[in-house]
């Protein structure tokens, strides 16, 4: 490998980490939940991105496997998440306390 | 050589759309701006590094995978986009300065 | 019921009630036999090996102590189980009776036969348990009940100290065998380990034959059947300690603490006894004391120890199981018949009751101590060994005296007050009971006359070996009924005159004795329930603190089990006493490596402290995404595939669950609690420093080196990792996938088999009983067949 | 779809032919296949659809990755630049096409390019919400995909 | 060879998939007591193989040791094996009369059965690992028996137990880690010989404590057995009885093995730990008992209790004391699982496990309350039943050893098991029903009773032989423990077992 | 490199340490899922950190490179992620059904299985019935 | 059920997609990175998405099989995988291998118990994950 690509590569790496923390710094701070969806969702993109990166590395296509397996499963939590999202917003609005349904049933939505 | 420049390149350009998308969404204002950032520069900067792989690796299958990967990001980055959208909405994210067109609140809401 | 004519006696307790007979007459006139060579001094061993690997064997020793009491069990056995054949017979649960006595007989001839400790100690035990279940044989009576617990408890405790100093004993002398160790007395007095196993024999035989302060169950444990106190609680099982103390005599006894511990409890437990059966109204309770009484007279005179007193104690010990056992079995044909055994109550019944009324009388004079009854010989031996004793013999003396006396106040009371005097109106119909009852006081109490009169015979086949064997060398045993006029009979003469005032003035001493006993602030029996109260309150105030309910404090106190000694384990041993070079270790790291490490450590902190569902769920997926980079940098692609995948199932899997599960805050804020954080640190701190001084050391590659070399050649796979997995380690993984499949089956369960709501809030008792219970109702049973769904 | 096979088929065997059976050949057989096939297309009746079809897609292809790349490029300088520059709006559209298909690869399309992200399709498929970046003029937003984006996914899929 | 080995863990896995499949039908009752009994023949077959040739060991996938991961059963493992088809068929025959169709049909007998295969597989392997496979298999059936049924008391009581026992599991899982880091090999008889040479002969030790805290949370010892007193008695009875007899007995077994095979560098140390630990197991256990007042909540603290003594046999750590630690799992297993066969039978006529809410079972239903009394008696220690020799031989091992106090805490805890097993048959059997219900065998139906008081009678027959003819067993036993203290024998068959030798 | 990943672990297990003792129960499967991950990477650093060489075999060799990473730990580190899945699976659902009939997630209010303890005085009333026959004397 | 078209087109073209790639990683397992596992991760994958898109009913009438019936029968199969050389004589679970066409020369398609074996693991894991999910979506 040329000094030119792997320093490339570091420097790429370096970039694509900052932009998984600042997905992180995004998760932290919310403040609401799709927020927070949107930055876990990045950083699986950014993960391919990673295993990428790895790949020409390391000189082993077995990388490419991972990434390719990230983005296929990175939108199925995706997918999930935005339904919980979408729905628990539907069911409990705000902060209300929500008494436990124990006691009696609630109907079905 | 030439080509380990071009895949020096690719690779670059790849890793700064990555930080661009995280940079995005830690600054836009609000969810839905910074999902341009997350879903078009995030894809453009992983496709680009997979670009690199393909030309790095260069022998049909690890090409095939690459691109396949590639193709998958496309199909599924902005139905994820949508997904997430479409629930913002309904659960009221505050959105900055946006116009809403008329009828839109509940038809999106529904 | 007209008479048939029928040749074979009827008996009312069936089958059962043959078979109660006949073994014990059997086994009697079995033992029978051994009375000759025994009488001439041969000891017997017959038996078998039964657990040779522990030295262990089944194996009789016939000498004259045990014979003695072989035939005292055997015969009276066969009076009580006549007797009970009509006291009993029809009680829907005789068989069961007979089922306990015999066991208890098998157990009691076992106790006295066996030549092996271990072998003693199982049967000891099985007459701890028969009795226990003979006590509670009313098991409706809560009395009976907490009797029979009482009973089983106290003798249960000596009987483990029993153990103890068996298996010290057997260590001592190297076998479990009597017969050896009967031998070796000086040689295990000598032992280091004496004062131990005295005391642990001690307990047993103190608990077993109730000496003061173990001696209140006695009295409880005559809620059992008035049969089985005749039989266990006066003429064998409460001998069982006599027995052991006799037995143990040429091992254990002759030494200052073996007298001091037996004179005291066994004289303490005389007086004690003989005043409190005066105090008595109910004349079986007026037993049950001399019962008591005649136990702490026989552990006094085997603690004396002299030849004389061994002598004493083994004629009392004959005599005393005849009369008692015949006034046990008298009351018992009174309490039948009329319907009572309180002593205010019964008057005049000797001319409804003629025979019980003889048997009873004759009993009673024996037991007064009247020439020429057995009875009176053994009272005069016993004066003669209490005033030849060496240490104590004026307070010897003085309790037997004592004893003696009271003993004649108490025969009065037993038969005198019930047969004499002026018929009640409320007895008109009494009559005499069947022979099958009468027939056992009426032998035993004319065999209290004879072997009176004909002291010879009980001397020469019993008595005479039984001290042989006790004493440990011949005695000369000569029973006589009148010696001359000594000291003894002059004792003698004396006792009947005190007795005779005492029984005419009991009842006023009664009352006298109620008011003492009434001031008295120690109470033995109340003493007992507040001892189990308190066990109970122990073991409920340990088990609300450590099993208290709270999932919480488990997870504590097992993370702190693991901190603290894992801590300790480190300082102990000294682990981390290697130099960490850091330097070397942070080498090589690049920012992708630093910003992983961080993204992880973030994430984990994010998780344990955020107060948002959705921030917990995501900040998982950081660490299980970080976690994924570290395979991926650590050359681990398969592993990486597999995390990423099972990681983004749990958050699919969280994700789903959450839509109906309530906001992490909602009732359940979590307090701020120190010593958690505390403990959370702890635990992570000792894991790293184990971590680190593991991986200071080389690793043994072995088996690596294997795999590379075989998975191409011998494995046909080229990804290492799949082929361990399918076929270096294939066990693994199909246990690993049936650990998959069974969870996907048991959440299904869970969810498919609970529908949510079907449960309802007040429901659950009724499922846990009702649903699986048949119920009272039969009939709605039996409709349904099977009663299955 | 013969023609495509024969395609694939022409592809594979001058792949065969190089002796390197990689993609790069296989890439290249196809191109040669598609011109050999294009240059005899009198005698394959049908043929005619199968290029234009072709044509609309590499076109397709070609105008979306430009366009990923400008709306790229546009998110960075927003995300560069001290302030923001959004102004944002929700935008509603007409829908034509009908098909699942057809809307899903709309919407893909539109998410990706510029300024533009897909919210929702109401259920009967008439109508499209769209989040824009830029959302002064909505009838211009409206026209741009209508005219210019709709148009030609129907196109090539039709 | 490996065929012996291996059919006590293909049987059980073999019928939980034919049992599944049919689960519907009838079939599968009757497939989970087939299956059950053969996997008692295929464990009487082991049994008499290693009685014959001493250890005996398989490699699976003919990959030879240690590199592939060998099962392997010495006289210890074989004989609880057979205990576990013992209880196995037994609890199966059972469970024809405890276990509803609508359980059946969520798949009962294959979780049964898996659990069976876990337990065996755990008891044969030779490979740490492995161990930690099986013991997963085994917990997550277990967790599936537990709530199957969905009580509420299910559900509470299955959160105590999960959540505990998963952090057992995880340690176990870091431990194993930790030991492979240190040396390289996770065959247990390859580790008898690795942990001499590791570097750090200390941290050797603090791994092993890892261990013993690992083991000790399933084999539900102080201070770590909370899951166990809160859990056993809201299950099926069938369930609460395969789970008092085999599930703690895998962790005393774990503990046995690799504290007499791997962690033996640092006895003076690790063993003193075990004897504090049987000390405090044995008298919280009992007083846990006698605070008690439900049927099946007294036997539960009382399996901690006499893990104690189990823990104790190993502490000591003489010829003896193993014997009777050997001695006390066979026992306890069959009496233990016995006394919750009769809670459930008593539940069945006389409406709960609760004991004031039941009661007057000796009057009306005799051969219960006989078949209650020989497991009740034996698990207090009464001779002449298995748990007196059990107990004698750990007493007599302790007062050897100069244990005093020791000898005397288990004769004290011996006291208050007494206790509260009179107080079961004291609430339970003599006195009178506060309902004033007769509870009588006859309420059940024929068949119901057949399967219910067959298993009872059976296990009640072997405890008494194994009481009255001790010396087999006690030989046995002897055997076992000889095997145990000086493992060569095992060792060498383990590594020498060459992988032909699979014919 | 082995240091840092010890240090992670510490820090990973004392956040689940600190999840698992919270009384809501779904904090707990948190835990579960982090310790899990924590004990995963014992097994994977105890085999010792090798960057950039997975043991494959490439096509046309018969052995890995010699400076392979360890496969072993790698397979154990696959199974055990595996069976931690199942187990977590299982956990969630019980922890979800316990919710929907207990009515909370807080352990301290789950008093099904072992109801709070009666005052010691009334327990020992109710046992005390069997022994309600006590003699006056002695 | 999202009821979304978008996301419902999206499904569409995935669930195949996922099987097909599923069982890719499933075969060549052996030599690279995937297996059962694997493999079987992946495909209940495309499942998963088809029951949260348009719910569990839809999902299980496209899987026509009940999914705990596929774990099981999954297992069945791992287990005679490993009981097959036990019936040949050898130890459980060894691996049992035919090489159609010539291995020396990489011409070769192997058939093996150890394939089996993965098939196996692949069906318990994709057969398991869908009855938890389906399971829990039930509920949903
Ligand atoms: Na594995
Ligand atoms: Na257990």
């Amino acid at each position: 490998m040329s000094p030119v690509l792997s320093t490339a590569l570091d420097i790429a790496f370096v970039l694509v980490m900052l932009g998984v923390v600042g997905g992180f710094v995004r998760l932290v701070k919310g403040p609401s939940l799709p927020d927070r969806v949107v930055a876990l969702d990045m950083m699986t993109v950014l993960i391919v991105s990673f295993c990428g990166l790895y790949a020409i590395l390391s000189g082993q296509t077995a990388f490419v496997d991972v990434a390719i397996v990230v983005a296929v499963i990175g939108f199925l939590a995706t997918v999930a998440l935005a339904r919980y999202v979408e729905r628990r917003q539907h069911r409990y609005d705000g902060s209300t306390p929500v008494t436990a349904p124990g006691a009696k049933k609630e109907p079905k939505t | 050589m030439i080509v380990e420049y071009i895949m020096a390149a690719l690779v670059l350009l790849g890793g700064f759309f990555c930080f661009i998308a995280g940079l995005g969404v830690l600054r836009l204002p609000d969810v839905l701006i910074r999902m341009h950032a997350s879903t078009k520069a995030g894809t453009l900067g992983s496709g680009l590094i997979l670009i690199a792989v393909a030309i790095f690796f260069s022998d049909i299958g690890t090409m095939t995978r690459a691109l396949a990967t590639i193709l998958f990001l496309l199909m599924t980055a902005p139905v994820a986009a949508h997904m997430i959208g479409r629930a913002a909405f309904r659960s009221r994210v505050p959105l900055w300065n946006t116009k809403l067109e008329e009828g839109a609140e509940e038809k999106l809401s529904r | 019921m007209a008479d048939t004519g029928a040749e074979v006696p009827r008996l009312a307790g069936g089958p059962a009630g043959w078979v109660s007979i006949l073994i014990p007459a059997a086994l009697f006139a079995w033992f029978a036999q051994f009375l000759g060579p025994v009488a001439a001094g041969e000891v017997l061993l017959i038996g078998f090996d039964w657990v040779p690997s522990l030295d262990i064997r089944l194996e009789m020793m016939v000498d004259g102590l045990s014979l003695t009491f072989a035939l005292l069990i055997t015969g009276i056995g066969t009076l009580v189980t006549l007797y009970s054949t009509s006291y009993l017979g029809a009680h829907p649960e005789y068989p069961r009776f007979v089922l306990y006595l015999m066991a208890f007989m098998v157990g009691m001839l076992g106790l006295v036969l066996s030549d092996n400790l271990i072998a003693l100690f199982v049967f000891w035990e099985v007459t701890t348990i028969s009795s226990y279940l003979l006590i509670g044989f009313t098991s409706d009576s809560a009395k009976s009940r907490r009797s029979a617990l009482q009973a089983l408890l106290v003798t249960g405790t000596g009987g483990l100290a029993l153990l103890a100093g068996m298996i010290l004993l057997g260590q001592a002398a190297g076998t479990f065998s009597l017969s050896e160790i009967l031998t070796m007395g000086d040689a295990i007095r000598g032992h280091a380990h004496y004062d131990a196993i005295l005391v642990l024999f001690l307990a047993g035989a103190f608990t077993k034959s109730a000496q003061f302060p173990f001696h209140f169950w006695l009295p409880n444990a005559m809620a059992a059947p008035t049969p089985v106190s005749a039989y266990l609680h006066s003429a064998t099982m409460v001998k069982g300690g006599v027995y052991l103390m006799a037995r143990m005599t040429p091992t254990l006894g002759g030494t200052e603490p073996w007298f001091w511990a037996l004179i005291i409890a066994g004289g303490f437990t005389t007086v004690f006894a003989s005043v409190l059966s005066i105090r008595q109204t109910d004349i079986k309770q007026v037993l049950a004391y001399t019962t008591l009484m005649a136990l702490g007279a026989l552990t006094l005179f085997i603690g004396v120890g002299t030849s004389a007193a061994i002598k004493a104690a083994m004629v009392f010990l004959v005599v005393h199981s005849f009369y008692k056992a015949a006034l046990f079995l008298m009351i018992g044909i009174v309490d039948h018949e009329a319907g009572t055994r309180e002593v205010g109550d019964l008057r005049g019944l000797a001319l409804k009751m003629p025979v019980t009324f003889f048997a009873g009388a004759l009993a009673a004079i024996s037991m007064a101590g009247i020439p020429p009854f057995f009875g009176f010989i053994g009272k005069e031996f016993l004066y003669d060994a209490g005033l030849e004793a060496e240490t104590a013999r004026i307070w010897i003396t003085g309790t037997i005296f004592a004893a003696s006396v009271l003993m004649f106040v108490a025969a009065g009371i037993a038969v005198a007050r019930p047969f004499l005097g002026k018929l009640p109106e409320r007895f008109k119909d009494t009559h005499e009971g069947p022979w099958t009852m009468w027939m056992g006081p009426f032998l035993l109490g004319a065999l209290s006359l004879f072997f009176g009169i004909y002291p010879d015979i009980p001397e020469v086949w019993m008595v005479g070996p039984a001290t042989d064997a006790v004493y440990g060398s011949d005695v000369d045993v000569d029973l006589y009924l009148f010696h001359g006029i000594n000291a003894a009979f002059i004792l003698s003469m004396i006792t009947f005159a005190v007795g005779l005032v005492l029984y005419l003035a009991h009842q006023r001493l009664r009352d006298g004795l109620a008011r003492i006993i009434a001031a008295n602030p120690i109470k033995f029996d109340p003493g007992w329930d507040r001892t189990l109260d308190g066990l109970r309150a122990i073991a409920e105030w340990q088990t609300r603190h450590l099993q208290s309910g709270i999932l919480t404090r488990y997870i504590f106190i097992t993370f702190a089990t693991f901190a603290v000694a894992m801590a300790v384990t480190l300082w102990w041993q000294d682990v981390l006493n290697f130099r960490l070079d850091v330097a070397n270790e942070l080498e090589g790291l690049l920012f992708k490596h630093w910003a992983v490490l961080l993204f992880i450590t973030a994430g984990a902190i994010l998780a344990a402290l955020t107060r948002s569902r959705m921030t917990a769920i995501a900040a998982l997926g950081v660490v299980g995404i970080g976690v994924a980079l570290i395979f991926i940098m650590f050359s681990a692609p398969d592993v990486a595939i597999t995390q990423l995948l099972v990681e983004t199932l749990v958050v699919v899997l969280v994700a789903v669950a959450m839509l109906k599960l309530p906001h992490l805050h909602v009732r359940t804020a979590e307090p701020h609690r120190p010593h958690h954080a505390l403990l959370a640190v702890a635990v992570g701190t000792v894991t790293t420093l184990v971590m680190v001084a593991v991986l200071q050391g080389n690793l043994d590659l072995r088996l690596t080196e294997y795999f590379n070399e075989t998975a191409y050649y011998e494995a046909y796979g080229s990804n290492i990792v799949n082929v361990i997995l399918v076929d270096f380690r294939a066990l693994d993984t199909f246990g690993e996938i049936a650990v998959v499949v069974i969870a996907a089956l048991s959440a299904y369960a869970l969810l498919r088999g609970t529908r949510y709501g079907t449960i309802r809030e007040d429901g659950e008792a009724l499922r846990d009983t009702v649903d699986d219970a048949v119920l009272p109702d039969p009939a709605a049973r039996s409709a349904d067949g099977e009663g299955r769904a | 779809m013969n023609i495509f096979g024969m395609n694939i088929a022409l592809a594979i065997a001058w792949a065969a032919l190089t002796g390197e059976i990689t993609l790069p050949s296989l890439i290249v057989g196809f191109a040669l296949g598609s011109a050999a096939l294009y240059l005899t297309r009198p005698l394959f009746p049908g043929s005619d659809r199968y290029f234009k079809r072709t044509f609309r897609w590499v076109r397709l292809v070609v105008t979306f990755l430009w366009e990923l790349i400008v709306s790229s490029v546009q998110v960075v300088i927003d995300v560069l630049t001290p302030q923001h520059l959004a102004r944002p709006g929700i935008v509603s559209v007409p829908l034509d096409v009908k098909g699942e298909m057809e809307v899903l690869f709309l919407t893909n399309y539109i998410s990706l390019t510029p300024g533009t992200l897909c919210l929702d399709v109401t259920e009967d498929c008439n109508t499209l919400y769209i989040h824009a970046m830029f959302a002064d003029d909505p009838d211009e937003i409206r026209r741009h995909i209508k005219e210019g984006v709709e148009r030609r996914v129907k196109e090539a899929m039709e | 060879m490996s065929w012996i080995l291996a059919t006590p863990i293909i049987i059980p896995f073999a019928t939980a998939v034919l049992a599944f499949l049919f689960r519907h039908g009838p079939e599968g009752r009757w497939l989970s007591v087939l299956g059950s009994a053969g996997l008692l023949v295929s464990s009487i077959i082991l049994m008499l193989t290693v009685l014959d040739e001493g250890v005996i060991a398989a490699q699976m996938g003919q990959w030879p040791a240690p590199f592939g991961i060998t099962l392997a059963a010495d006289l210890l493992s074989a004989v609880m094996v057979v205990i576990t088809g013992i209880t196995g068929l037994a609890i199966a025959i059972y469970a024809l009369a405890d276990v509803e169709q609508r359980k059946e049909q969520l798949g009962y007998h294959a979780l049964y059965q898996v659990l069976l295969a876990g337990v065996c597989g755990a008891f044969l392997t030779g490979d740490l690992f492995n161990l930690y496979v099986w013991f997963e298999v085994m917990l997550i059936s277990s967790f599936g028996l537990l709530i199957l049924g969905g009580t509420r008391a299910q559900l509470d009581g299955g959160i105590r137990y999960v959540t505990l026992n998963l952090i057992s599991t995880i340690l176990f899982l870091s431990g194993v880690g930790l030991l492979y880091g240190m040396t390289g090999t996770l065959n247990m008889a390859d580790l008898h010989g690795a942990v001499q040479e590791v570097d750090n002969p200390g941290l050797l030790v603090v791994v092993a404590v890892m261990f013993m805290i690992a083991f000790g949370v399933k084999a539900a010892v102080f201070p770590l057995f909370f899951w166990l007193p809160a859990s056993y008695h809201t299950p099926a009875i069938s369930v609460s009885a395969i789970f008092a007899g085999l599930l703690t007995k895998v962790g005393v077994y774990s503990l046995i093995r690799t504290f007499t095979l791997i962690f033996t560098t640092d006895i003076a140390y690790t063993h003193t730990i075990l004897l504090w630990v049987a000390g405090l197991t044995m008298v919280t256990g009992v007083l846990g008992a006698a605070a008690m007042n439900d049927f099946r909540r007294i036997l539960s603290f009382h399996i901690v209790s006499q893990i104690g003594y189990m823990v104790l046999g190993l502490a000591l750590f003489t010829p003896l004391a193993l014997v009777g630690a050997v001695f006390y799992l066979v026992h306890h297993i069959i009496v233990k699982a016995n006394l919750f066969l009769v809670a459930g039978v008593a539940r069945r006529i006389a409406g709960s496990t609760e004991l004031g809410q039941i009661g007057g079972l000796y009057k009306t239903a005799p051969l219960l309350a006989l078949l209650f009394l020989i497991p009740a008696f034996s698990l207090a220690g009464f001779p002449p039943l298995s748990g007196f020799w059990a107990k004698f031989l750990l007493i007599k091992a302790a007062l050897e050893e100069g244990g005093y106090i020791i000898a005397g805490v288990a004769l004290a805890v011996g006291l208050l098991t007494i206790f509260s097993m009179t107080k079961i048959w004291g609430y339970a059997f003599w006195k009178p029903h506060p309902a004033g219900l007769e509870p009588r065998l006859s309420r059940l139906s024929a068949r119901d009773r057949a399967a219910l008081l067959t298993p009872i009678a059976a296990l009640a027959v072997l405890t008494c032989i194994i009481g009255l003819f001790p010396e087999p067993f006690v030989q046995f036993a002897t055997r076992a423990a000889e095997q145990l203290l000086d493992p060569q024998t095992y060792v060498q068959t383990v590594l020498a077992a060459a992988p032909e030798a699979g014919q | 490199m082995e240091l840092l990943v010890a240090i992670m672990v510490g820090v990973l297990v004392a956040a689940s340490v600190h999840l698992m003792l919270a009384r809501n129960v779904l904090r707990f499967i948190f835990g579960l899922v982090l310790i899990s991950n924590a004990a995963n990477l014992i097994i994977f650093a105890s085999g010792r950190l090798t960057p950039e060489s997975p043991p494959l075999i490439a096509e046309g060799e018969t052995t890995p490179a010699l400076d392979a990473a360890n496969a072993l730990p790698q397979a154990l580190v696959l199974t055990a992620i595996v069976i931690g899945f199942g187990l977590f699976a299982f956990a969630l659902t019980l922890v979800y059904r316990a919710y929907q009939n207990l009515g909370t997630l807080n352990s301290d209010e789950m008093r099904v299985a072992e109801p709070q303890a009666q005052k010691p005085s009334t327990a020992g009333q109710v046992a005390e019935k069997q022994y309600i026959a006590r003699d006056a004397d002695a | 059920m999202m009821n979304s078209i978008i996301l419902n087109a999206a499904t569409r073209l995935l669930v195949s997609l996922l099987l097909v790639f599923s069982v890719y990683m499933l075969l060549r397992g052996h030599n690279l990175p995937g297996g059962g596992f694997i493999g079987g991760l992946i495909g209940s994958t495309g499942f998963i998405l088809y029951a949260i898109a348009m719910g569990p009913k839809a999902c299980r009438k496209a899987l026509h099989f009940e999914p705990q019936n596929i774990a099981m029968i999954g297992l069945g199969i791992s287990l005679a995988a490993g009981v097959f050389p036990v019936v040949m004589g050898e130890s459980f679970f060894t691996g049992q291998w035919i090489f159609i066409g010539d291995r020396a020369s990489g011409d070769y398609i192997p058939v093996s118990s150890v394939l089996v074996f993965d098939i196996g693991v692949y069906l318990v894991v994709f057969g398991a994950i869908l009855t938890l999910v389906l399971a829990l979506e039930d509920e949903v």
